[in-house]
C-alpha cells in the first residue's frame, strides 16, 4: 500500500495541487485567472468525455457495462438519502438538503485524478465509467430537494417564487459541464478509433499536463476556502467548522465504502471498481451548487460547498484514492 | 440633460436572464451589465476567480426616467433580490441627451 | 471631501480610444474604465460573451471638479455617443481628498 | 455525395458545432468564457497563417498562385456590388451596404472548416489561399461604403463627425485577424519547412482539437443570436427575420457559385476550388462589422451580423461545403 | 428604500486585500468588487491588458448606512489611497431594502 | 556572428515579437486578451521549472552547479548596488532605487528566449540554470529597498503606514512566478526522466509555439509602452524619455558583460555563460515592479517599468542574445 500511496503522492499531479494549496497559505500572490481555469476544465470535460465515448465505441455494450451504469445512478438514489438522515441531525434542514444533494453526486476532477491514478499504475478501466460520472451529477439534486420539501412541506421554499420543478430539472441536467461531457462522449462514440486518432494531440497527449494545472489551481481554491473558514469565525454566519471537517472526511469513507461494496457485488474489475468508489466518494461543487443556490437559496455555500470543495476533495485526491485503492485490492485477493 | 433615476444592481452571475426579464418587463430596454464581479454580503464572500462558476456576481447599471417604471422595476427587482440575494442602490442623475 | 462631479460613460469598446482622446482634449487625466462590459440599448442587444469582438462595451468612470471641465468634457463626448451609441450619466459625488 | 455529406455531418468539428446549438436551445448555461474563445480563435489564425506560409515557401510562386489570388481579389470586389444591388431592393440602404461589404469579405472559421474538411478526405489544397482569405478580408469594406455614399451623396453618414478614409482603410486592413495572419504567413514563408518543425507540436498536432472547441463556441453564439431574432419581434428595432433566413442562405448559395464558376474558369484543383468558393460563400462577422460600426453607425448590426453569423456559417459548414464539393467533383468529371 | 452613502472606491488589484481588511475594520460586511479595470491618474495610465499584472485596478462599491461607520470607513481608506492612489468617490442613494 | 544574428532574427520567437510591434505602431486592433497572456506565461514558467527540474535530477548536484548557483546570487547582491550609484546621479532616490532592484532581478521570458536560442542552434544549457533563474528573482528587491532607506534615513517612506520587513520579503519572495518557477523546478526534479515522459507532450512539444504567441503579445506591450512614452511629454509626470532609453541599453551592456566576465572566470560551457549573462542584463517588469509598487509608491512605474519592459526587453532578445553570444564564443577561442 505505502508505495501507491508514495507514488500517488508524488505524481506531478498531487504534488501541483500541495504547490497551489502551500502558496495560499504562505500569501503568496499566484493566481490562475479564472478565464485559464476556466479554459482547463472545459479542455478536461472535452478529453475524458470524448475518451470515454471512444472506449465505449469500441467495447460492445455488455450487460457488465450496463450493470456498472444502474450500479452508478442507484448510488446517486440511495447515497443522499441516507446522507441527509445522518447529517440532518447536525446541520439546518435546509443545508442537510444541500450536503445530500452535494455529496450524491460527483466530482469530475476526482474522477480524472482517479483515472490518472489507474494509468499511471497501469491499470485498465471501462470508458463507460464516464458515462456513468455524467449520469450521477445530477439525480442527486431531485432528491436532495425531494427530501427538503418532504421535510418542510412542499413549497416551503416559497419565499421569492417557488422553483417550479421543470426548471430545476433543466439546471440539474442540463448544466453545462454535464452537457459538455455527456455530447463530447457522444460525439466520441460516433467517431470511434479514427476521431480519435484526429483529436488524440489535443485530447490525450497533453492530458496530464493540463490535470497537473488544474489541480494546481483546485489547490489554491480549497486553501482559500479552508482559510476563509478559519478566519470566518468572527462573522455571524460562521459554520460550524469542525463538524463540517469531520463529516467531510466521514462522508467520503462512508459514501466510498458502499460504492466499494457495491463494486465488489456486481464484481467490476479492479479499475472500474476504484472508479465507482471513487465517484460515490466524492461530491460535486459545481453541477449541485449552482443548482441549490437556485433551489435552496436559504441553504449556506459556506457549509455545503466549502465541505465538498475544501474538504472532501482533498481528502479523495490525496489520501482517498490509494486507501481505496488498497482496501479494493484486500477484496479481490 | 435630463434628470433620471440610476439603478445600481449587484446580483448573482447565474440570475442574470432573471433580471434582464424583469427589465424587460418593467419596458426597459436599456440596460449595462458589468460581467466577472467578485463581493461579499449576507451569504458570504464571493470570488469572482472560482472553479466553482456559482460565486460570481454582476453588476447591472439602468437608467430610467419617470416614476412610474421605476416603481414597476423595482416591483420586479425585489422579489429577485429577495430569493436570490444581492443588492439595488438608487439614485439621482444626470441623463446627457444624444 | 470635496464636492465634484461622478460622469459614467458607457461606450462600445472598439471606441475606447476616442473617448480618453476626449478627455484628454478636455484637460481631464484622471478616469477608469471597467472593460468587459455587455448590454442593451436602441442599437440592440451586446453581448460581452461573444466571438465576434465588436459586440462589448466598456464604462468609464470620470470624476471631475468644476462646470467649466465639465461643460467641455461633455461637448467632447456627446458627438462620439450621438455617431456610437451609449449613455453618459452624470451625478453629485463628494470626492475623498488624501 | 451522401457520403461526404454523412463524413462531414458525423465529423468532430460538425457534432461539435450542433452540441453548442443543442446546448443554447436547451437552454443549457454551457458557455465558453469570451478569452478562451479568443485564445482559441487566435490559436486558429496563427496556426493556419503559419502552416499556409510554409506552403507557399514550399512551391514556389506559380502563376496559377497568381492566378488564385487575382481572382480571390476580383471576388472581394465584384461580389459586394452585385450583392448590394439586390439586397438594396430589401434593405435599407445602409444595411444593404453593410450587407455588400459583408458578404464580400470571408469568415477565416469557414475556410478553416473547409481545409479541415479537405484534410478529413484526404484532398490537397494549395497554402497560397491563406493568403488569399486575408486578402479578401478588406476590400469588400471599401466597396460597400463607396456604394453607400454614391447612393446617399457623399458625407451622408456626416451626423457625427464623418470617418475619414484612411481612418477607414487603416479599421479594414490593419483588423486584428488580419494583420495577424498575414504576419503568421509571412513568418511561415520566411522559417519554411525548418520553422514548421518547430512549431508543428502547436500548430500542427492540436489543430483539429482546438477546431471543434472553437464550433462549440460557434455554436452556442450562432444560436444565441438566432433565438435572440426569434425573440425579438416585440422590440422596435426588429429585422425583417424571413427576409434575412432567405438573404442569408441565397447570398451564400450565390456567392458560392459565382466563385465556384471563376474557380472552374481559371481551372483550379479540386481542392483550391472548393476553397475559393467556399471564401465567396461565406461572409464576415469579425473584420467587417467592426468597420461597419465605425464607418456606418446608422446600419443595424442585428441584421448584417445576424445573417453572417447565424445563418450564412451554419449552412456553409453544415450543407455549403459538401454540396459545393459534390458540384465540383460534378464540373470536373 | 432607506437612505444610504454609496462609495466607489479605485484602487490597485494587488492592494484588494488591504481595502477588504479596512472594510472588515469598519464592520462592513457588504460590498462588491468590480476586477479588471483600467486607467489614468496621477500615477499614469495603467492598462488592464497588459503582461504585468500591476498594472490593473478594481473597483470597489460599498453601501453603507450612517454617518458613524462612513466615518470609520474613510478613516480606513484614506491612508491606503494616501500610499498606493487611487481614488474615493462618496454619493448619496436609496438602499432598496428586500 | 552575422550568421547567429540572423538565425536569432529570422526565428519564429522574434519575428512574431516584431509583428507585435508592428502592429501596435500601426495602431492596428491586434490584441491578445490579459487571460490569454496570463496562461502563456503560467504555462512558460510551469514548463520551464519542471523541464530545470529534471534536469538537475540527471544532473548530480556538483560543485559547478554550485558554483553557479552562487555566481547568479552574487550578481543578484552586487549589480543593484553599482546601478543604484550610477542611475542616482541621474533619477530621483526612490526611481533610482527602483531602477536598481528591476535590473538587479530577471526577466523570465529574455531567459526562456534564450534557452530557446541555444537549443535552436544545438547548444546544451545546466537546467540548474532555471533554479538560478529563480533565485535571482528577489534579492535585489531587498538590496534596492535598503539602498533607499539608507539614502533617505530609514522611514522616508512613512507616508502611508511604512511596509512591514517581513512584509515585503514576502512580496519578493512569495512572488507568484517565483512561487511557479520554485514549485515546479521541485516537482520537475522529484519526479525526473519518468514524470517528464508523462508531461513532455504538454511541457516540451508545443513550448516554442507558445512562445511565439507570448513573444506576439510582448511586442504589443513593449510598442504600447514605447508609444505612451513618445506622446507623454505633454503630461506634467513625463519621465526624462533620452535618458531613460539610453539607460535602459547600457545597463543591458554593463550588467552582461559583467555577468560575462563572472561566467568566464568560474569558466561555465558556452551555453551555460550566455544564460547567466542574459540573466544579468535582464531587468524584471513584474515581481519587481509589484514589490516596488509596494515598498516604494514614490517611484514612478512609468520610468522603471517602461525602461525594463519596452527598452531592455526588447535590446536584449533582438541584439543582446547574439551578441553576448558572440562575444562568449571570441573569450572562449
Ligand atoms: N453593502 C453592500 N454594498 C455593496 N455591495 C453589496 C453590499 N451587500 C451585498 N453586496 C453585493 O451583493 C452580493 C449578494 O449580497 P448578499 O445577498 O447580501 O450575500 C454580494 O456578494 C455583494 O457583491
Ligand atoms: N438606459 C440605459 N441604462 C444603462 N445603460 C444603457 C442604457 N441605454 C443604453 N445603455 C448602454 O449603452 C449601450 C449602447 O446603447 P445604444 O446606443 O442605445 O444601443 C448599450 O449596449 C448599453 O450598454
Ligand atoms: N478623476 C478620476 N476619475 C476616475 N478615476 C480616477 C480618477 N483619478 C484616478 N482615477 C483612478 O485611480 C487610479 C489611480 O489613480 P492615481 O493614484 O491618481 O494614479 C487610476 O488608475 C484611475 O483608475
Ligand atoms: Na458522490
Ligand atoms: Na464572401
Ligand atoms: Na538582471
Amino acid at each position: 500500500m505505502s508505495v501507491s500511496f508514495l507514488s500517488n503522492l508524488t505524481s506531478p499531479a498531487l504534488l501541483f495541487f500541495f504547490l497551489g494549496a502551500f502558496a495560499t497559505f504562505a500569501r503568496s500572490d499566484l493566481d490562475i485567472p479564472n478565464p485559464v481555469a476556466r479554459f482547463i476544465s472545459i479542455y478536461l470535460l472535452f478529453a475524458i468525455g470524448f475518451k470515454g465515448g471512444v472506449a465505449l465505441s469500441t467495447s460492445p455494450v455488455s450487460a457488465e457495462v450496463l450493470l456498472s451504469l444502474g450500479a452508478a445512478l442507484l448510488l446517486a438514489a440511495v447515497v443522499p438519502i441516507y446522507v441527509y438522515v445522518i447529517v440532518s441531525r447536525l446541520f439546518s434542514t435546509a443545508n442537510a438538503a444541500a450536503i445530500a444533494a452535494t455529496y450524491g453526486s460527483i466530482s469530475a476532477v476526482t474522477f480524472v485524478t482517479a483515472t490518472n491514478y489507474l494509468d499511471r499504475i497501469g491499470i485498465t478501466w471501462g470508458g463507460h465509467f464516464v458515462a456513468a460520472m455524467a449520469l450521477m451529477e445530477a439525480p442527486a439534486i431531485v432528491v436532495g430537494l425531494f427530501l427538503y420539501r418532504r421535510a418542510t412541506g412542499a413549497g416551503a421554499e416559497m419565499e421569492g417564487e417557488r422553483t417550479s420543478v421543470s426548471e430545476l430539472l433543466r439546471e440539474a441536467f442540463l448544466n453545462g459541464s454535464v452537457v459538455l461531457i455527456l455530447g463530447s462522449l457522444l460525439i466520441g462514440w460516433l467517431n470511434g478509433e479514427e476521431g480519435l486518432k484526429e483529436l488524440a494531440p489535443l485530447i490525450k497527449a497533453p492530458f496530464a499536463g493540463m490535470l497537473c494545472l488544474f489541480l494546481l489551481d483546485m489547490g489554491l481554491v480549497a486553501a482559500r476556502r479552508l482559510r476563509d473558514l478559519s478566519s470566518a469565525d468572527s462573522s455571524e454566519r460562521s459554520p460550524p467548522n469542525l463538524m463540517m471537517l469531520v463529516s467531510g472526511i466521514a462522508l467520503a469513507v462512508a459514501n466510498g465504502s458502499v460504492g466499494l461494496l457495491l463494486a465488489h457485488l456486481i464484481g467490476l474489475s479492479e479499475g472500474d471498481a476504484l472508479l465507482l468508489t471513487m465517484l460515490s466518494a466524492s461530491a460535486s461543487y459545481i453541477a449541485v451548487p449552482a443548482a441549490m443556490r437556485l433551489a435552496l437559496p436559504d441553504a449556506n455555500p459556506g457549509i455545503y460547498l466549502t465541505m465538498a470543495l475544501a474538504i472532501t476533495f482533498p481528502f479523495n485526491i490525496v489520501i482517498g484514492i490509494p486507501l481505496f485503492h488498497y482496501l479494493i485490492r484486500l477484496l479481490i485477493s | 440633460m435630463r434628470p433620471c433615476k440610476r439603478l445600481e444592481i449587484v446580483i448573482e452571475r447565474s440570475q442574470t436572464h432573471r433580471l434582464e426579464a424583469a427589465l424587460k418587463a418593467a419596458g426597459v430596454s436599456g440596460f449595462t451589465v458589468i460581467q466577472n464581479a467578485g463581493g461579499s454580503g449576507d451569504r458570504g464572500y464571493r470570488r469572482a476567480d472560482d472553479v466553482t462558476d456559482t460565486d460570481e456576481n454582476c453588476v447591472f447599471i439602468v437608467a430610467v426616467e419617470g416614476d412610474a417604471v421605476l416603481e414597476q422595476l423595482i416591483a420586479g427587482v425585489r422579489p429577485i433580490l429577495k430569493r436570490f440575494g444581492g443588492v439595488c442602490l438608487v439614485s439621482d442623475a444626470q441623463w446627457l441627451i444624444h
